[in-house]
């Protein structure tokens, strides 16, 4: 179980200050899927960002497993949270290999059995013992974000923080990906938070929907709402026609919010 | 596809096989180790090296200049040091192929033993210098804030002196001598190392692989010197490499200025400095070392391209 | 839609402002570590201050009393504080070697050493840079070969080497141009410093004679020094090109369809113009430094040629105060680079 | 009504030689475009932003370009001179491409580049043609067109930006606009707003545009007509309308594996390539 409330951060001061995130809260089950969803700017990836830790002066709480998280992690914390990010041509330390990638973190936890680990999670995320000793180069897109995944899978996490899987990949491999992707978290009961720009995306995956803008969660709304248009919130409506395609007549009602 | 069978052949054969096999082996697509994936990449940027024939004519300078220096004494028909008046200012002859110089010593073996301390003076500032400038530059840029301020305002004083004039500066302080001369150059050499490793690093930590290895609870030191050195690790050798041709030319200015070794020791700059007085007449005095110099300082520099094309393809096509 | 319109509104004021105190504090810091490196290199000289000053001679009673006068008995951070005070008070000592003021003769010596780096600048850039820009264009091409030729030996073949060499046959053997020094001896002395820079005297004087005597005199170091700058200026100028021309505002250019010569001399050597004024500023500044062994092979009477003699005399205060000076230069011309950078391009304003 | 074609390619390949083989980006491939609007679309590595630079002869020199035919308005591309080429880029054929943030150039002000593409074709004074960029900024939708005249193109936004560019390759009123990309780097609403004007101005003017993108939903809302593209080769032609429709298999593979808001599959369909569309003929 994870919670958030009252999530903060502020960028910069003076003239130039950026209240990028303003009272963020919501709460996820074990198990379940969370999907963030939003335009650039609207502070979704900064989310994660402070539940992964890689951003520190965050206020407010966040509580994962009934544990209070300070914004410096322990060790433990890593290995119950996990992140897969949007680049896959940037996720990957281009000098290693994939087996020195996945044995990384089986070393820095002291986790042991080290090649059986690596081949097994290499099998799950469907590539096979070929693929170990490549460097990222040598691997195309789709195949790249799978050893993202299995990276994060490697250290056995409860929790994994998606920051736009797909957004970086073809249709028809983001259609892969998202499969393996719900595959897993079927098979390991995982709990997904995803950030997405693409609504189709985030219904697909998730069951329960944030919507945010401008730093604030306007709307969170079920992926059953979704289907049925059922939305409270202009700016979500207004979000939901975009995504249908090039509509010339309903563009001049759009708005900014 | 490749052949990756290699593994079912043992013993005797193996050996026989290991020619034949040793080019799909590095080449292969689907590596079965550690070690065939780092020797295959290894291979395939000497190929691209040995492409460059100006790069591999510069390293072969590099290595007739080691061999020179490791067997000087085999080499040189005379004997650096010992003066002969009776003999000055010969030119070029069978005898001495490069001529005497004005106390009479053959400027052939003076050049022979001389490549002993370019050597020497090269090899000791990129032990010192290249070290110390990854380790303040990758530190830096890492950690930012104040350590990235004051470690950088240090580098920038450095940096406001002319190398040149810097290490005469020191010189001055240390008293002239080859090994002053080698602090002198290493002192002033680090800080463009810093500055580049600081840049690289600088990138390098804004990225997601970062990001995904410090997700993975690495410390600083696990991250620094096993994700971000490998990468400045290039674009440093580049640099130094092409350093090399003008740490050998401070050095010789240092002796041309009578500052760096000191007579009669056979330094290519004093050597030139000596013979200017003759040059009227004895064109060979002065050419003959600063040929030398320039042949070592080109090498190094050709060197540095071919190295700069295979590893770091961006910089310059 | 929100749009950044704020260009000159108070806010981007006082971020100017900001950048402007935090660019004269970094220069502040920088210019004491400098002091501090001389300070340091100064108290480690295995030479007696004292000593250099009343001889080997001189009683115990005058040897205290000297070195009581030179505040040599206090702690180093006073000592520092007493030498940080005397050079902004533009003191830096007398040297032994002219027995004048520090200051005062570089002041004689720095325009012999301004003329001939000004000269070969100007050569570098208008040589190096339009060579660059000639062969990122045409890649592999002969005059891509020649600049990469030129570029080799530029940065190989040593400085005081090749000015022997030149000196050797364009003096010793051809004899069409003066040997060492700034002018022939019996030109000497007839003109008055003005500017210190011959040329520009002889010219205000209107004696032509001596005008032509010194032009004589300068092409040779002049070309050495602009051959390297070329040299590094047009290597430089080509790989900046080339970072140029793959960018996609170029094709956007080429799209407009505009002449392929303003494509590349006005769209991306407009965008390269930014780095090379750095550039151009680090190659003076190595001028300055290539001037120690130029000025020593050609007798040249400049600030490098006054270094080395006081390094071989032993004259610290001139060694210290020459290279405090040209830290000094150095310095400022990193600073108004930085200052130009800001001013050119429209991203860091 | 059916117009005459615009631009007529017939038979075009380009290949890229490189010494660890040739690529080859674009195979055989033929099309037309009249004054509507065409898509093309595909998944990276199709060829389809190569195809676009190839009409308007701006890939690299390196690049192999043959064709049977390039045709606009009646004259053969493939005989003209880089001189000639220059009079037809802008005036005739133009592009805008992906993100503004690359292709406008940083140290001026976007005013004077769009004022550069307008005295590039046209002999008028510095003035009209200033007058002509603000007008142009105004029929972009952009509501202070003399403040934005005198930006930086950091200072704009992303959807300002193309904005910016769609006036700079409209201004010298050209037959043809090749976008390729225009809005994959902006926000949906952006994006939907930036497409509105273009299809605005296109209509308006009576010009073609060949619009290059991966977003196949996009281009079937969007365009009349849409080329599909798969390694190089066009897989088929199709009316957008009857997108939906098609019974290429790559086609409806590439519909299939979208996930869909109202969609209820546990997995999505994954695309299986065959073989037999490297080389197969065209069919329509």
């Amino acid at each position: 179980m994870l919670e958030i409330s009252n999530l903060n951060i502020v960028f910069g001061s003076g003239a130039a200050k950026n209240h990028a995130l303003k009272d963020i809260s919501f709460r996820v089950e074990k198990g379940a899927s969370y999907g963030l969803v939003g335009e650039s700017g609207s502070g979704k990836s900064t989310v994660l960002n402070c539940l992964s830790g890689l951003l520190k002066a965050w206020t407010g709480t966040i509580t994962i497993d009934g544990q209070a998280q300070a914004p410096k992690r322990n060790a433990g914390f890593y290995r119950k949270v996990q992140m897969v990010f949007q680049d896959p041509y940037g996720s990957l330390h281009p000098r290693h290999t994939i087996d020195r990638t996945l044995k990384e973190p089986v070393m820095i936890h002291k986790l042991g059995d080290a090649n059986r680990r690596v081949e097994k999670v290499l099998d799950e995320v469907g590539l096979d013992s070929r693929f170990r000793f490549r460097y990222p180069h040598q691997l195309s897109g789709g195949q790249r974000q799978r050893v993202a995944v299995a990276r994060a899978l490697i250290m056995e996490p409860g929790i994994i923080l998606l920051d736009e899987p797909t957004s970086a990949l073809d249709v028809s491999i983001q259609a892969e990906v998202l499969n393996l992707l719900k595959r897993v978290g079927k098979e390991r009961a995982l709990t997904y938070i995803l950030v997405s720009h693409d609504l189709a995306v985030v219904s697909h995956m998730c069951q329960n929907i944030a919507v945010m803008n401008h730093g604030e969660i306007i709307e969170v709304i079920t992926k059953k709402q979704l289907a049925e248009e059922n939305l409270g919130h202009q700016y979500t409506r207004q979000l939901l026609s975009a995504c249908k395609g090039f509509n010339r007549e309903i563009i001049n009602d759009f708005q900014d919010y | 596809m490749k052949d990756t069978t290699h593994s079912q052949h043992g013993g005797v054969t193996l050996k026989l096989k290991l020619l034949f096999k040793l080019k799909p082996w590095l080449l292969s697509d689907t590596p079965q180790s550690a070690f065939q994936a780092s020797a295959g990449r290894a291979y395939l940027g000497l190929l691209d090296f040995l492409n460059n024939r100006l790069a591999v004519l510069g390293l072969l300078i590099i290595l007739a200049l080691i061999s020179v220096a490791v067997f000087a004494p085999l080499i040189a028909p005379f004997d650096p040091i010992q003066t002969d008046l009776s003999n000055r200012l010969q030119p070029l002859s069978k005898t001495h192929f490069f001529g005497t110089d004005e106390m009479g010593r053959d400027i052939f073996s003076r050049i022979v033993f001389g490549s002993r301390l370019t050597l020497y003076v090269i090899g000791l500032v990129a032990i010192i210098a290249a070290p110390v400038g990854i380790m303040v530059g990758t530190v830096s840029g890492y950690f930012g804030g104040w350590v990235d301020t004051v470690l950088m305002r240090i580098t920038d004083i450095f940096l406001a002196f002319p190398k040149l004039i810097l290490a005469l500066a020191f010189v001055a302080a240390l008293g002239p001598g080859i090994e002053n001369a080698v602090i002198a150059i290493a002192i002033t050499s680090w800080p463009p190392y810093a500055r580049i490793a600081r840049a690289e690093t600088l990138t390098i930590r804004q990225s997601d692989f970062i990001n995904a290895i410090r997700l993975q609870g690495a410390g600083p030191v696990r991250i620094i010197t096993g994700h971000v050195m490998p990468l400045c690790m290039s674009s440093l050798i580049v640099r130094v490499t092409l350093d090399m041709a003008g740490i050998i030319m401070t050095a010789a200015g240092l002796g041309f200025l009578g500052l760096g070794a000191q007579p009669p020791s056979p330094e290519w700059g004093a050597m030139t400095a000596s013979g200017r007085a003759y040059i009227l007449d004895h064109w060979w005095l002065i050419t003959m070392p600063g040929t030398a110099i320039f042949m070592v300082s080109l090498s190094f520099n050709l060197l540095g391209d071919g190295l700069r094309e295979v590893l770091d393809p961006k910089s310059e096509n | 839609m929100k749009v950044m319109l704020n260009v000159f509104t108070p806010r981007s004021l006082s971020k100017a402002f900001k950048q402007t105190i935090r660019l004269v504090a970094i220069v502040g810091v920088t210019f004491l570590g400098l002091l501090l490196v001389t300070f340091l290199i100064g108290r480690v000289v295995p030479i007696d201050p004292v000593l250099a000053v009343v001889g080997d001679k001189a009683s115990a009673d005058v040897y205290d009393r000297v070195r009581l006068e030179m505040g040599l008995h206090l702690p180093l951070w006073q000592q520092f504080f007493i030498y940080l005070k005397n050079v902004v008070s533009g003191d830096l000592g007398i040297s032994v070697l002219t027995a004048r003021p520090v200051l005062e003769d570089i002041i004689r010596v720095f325009p012999a050493t301004l003329e001939l780096a000004f000269i070969a600048t100007l050569m570098g850039i208008f040589f190096g840079i339009p060579l660059g820009v000639f062969s990122a264009v045409h890649q592999g091409s002969f005059l891509d070969q020649v600049t990469r030729v030129i570029g080799l030996f530029g940065y190989s073949l040593p400085i005081f080497w090749l000015g022997l060499m030149g000196l050797m046959v364009f003096y010793a053997k051809l004899d069409i141009l003066p040997g060492p020094g700034r002018i022939d001896v019996f030109y000497e002395e007839i003109v008055d410093p003005v500017t210190g820079i011959m040329l520009v005297d002889s010219i205000l004087a209107g004696e032509w004679e001596i005008f032509w005597n010194a032009l004589h005199h300068i092409i040779l170091p002049a070309s050495l020094l602009g051959y390297y700058s070329m040299a590094y200026l047009s290597r430089m100028t080509r790989s900046f090109m080339m970072e140029q021309l793959r960018q996609e505002y170029v094709l956007t250019a080429r799209v407009k369809g505009i002449a392929e010569w303003r494509v590349i001399w006005g769209h991306a050597l407009g965008n390269c113009a930014i780095p090379l004024i750095t550039v151009i500023a680090l190659s003076f500044g190595t001028l300055l430094e290539g001037s120690v062994l130029t000025e020593t092979v050609f007798s040249w009477p400049g600030l490098g040629l006054y270094l080395t003699r006081s390094l071989l005399n032993a004259d610290m205060n001139a060694v210290l105060g020459s290279t405090l000076v040209v830290g000094t230069i150095f310095l400022s011309i990193n600073m108004f680079s930085d200052f130009l950078y800001k001013v050119m391009d429209p991203r860091a304003r | 009504m059916r117009s005459e074609p615009l631009l007529t390619v017939e038979n075009l390949s380009v290949l890229f030689p490189s010494p660890k083989g040739d690529v080859q980006a674009v195979k055989h491939i033929s099309f037309s475009v009249g004054q509507k609007k065409i898509g093309i679309v595909g998944e990276s590595g199709s060829g389809k932003s190569v195809t676009g630079r190839a009409v308007l002869k701006l890939l690299p020199p390196y690049a192999r370009v043959t064709a049977d035919r390039i045709d606009f308005k009646g004259e053969s591309l493939l005989d003209k001179s880089e001189k000639e080429m220059r009079k037809i880029r802008g005036r005739g054929i133009s592009m805008v491409m992906q993100d503004p943030k690359f292709s406008l150039n940083p140290v001026r002000c976007v005013g004077k580049q769009i004022e550069e593409a307008y005295r590039t074709h046209r002999k008028v004074s510095r003035k009209q043609a200033r007058q002509k960029t603000l007008e142009m900024l105004s029929a972009v939708r952009i509501r202070h067109p003399e403040r934005v005249y005198h930006l930086y193109p950091h200072e704009v936004s992303g959807g300002m930006g193309q904005r910016i560019m769609i006036a700079m390759m409209l201004i010298p009123e050209p037959s043809l606009l090749i976008a390729d990309e225009p809005t994959s780097a902006l926000d949906v609403t952006v994006q939907l707003q930036v497409l509105a004007i273009l299809d605005d101005l296109v209509t308006e003017r009576g010009m073609g545009l060949i619009f290059v993108s991966h977003d196949l939903e996009l281009v079937a809302s969007f365009c009349d007509e849409v080329i599909i593209m798969y390694a190089g080769r066009i897989m088929e032609i199709c009316d957008a309308k009857k997108l939906h429709e098609s019974t290429h298999p790559y086609t409806k593979g590439l519909l299939n594996c979208l996930p869909r808001i109202k969609g209820e599959a546990e997995y999505l369909p994954t695309l299986e390539r065959e073989d037999a569309w490297l080389e197969a003929p065209l069919g329509n």
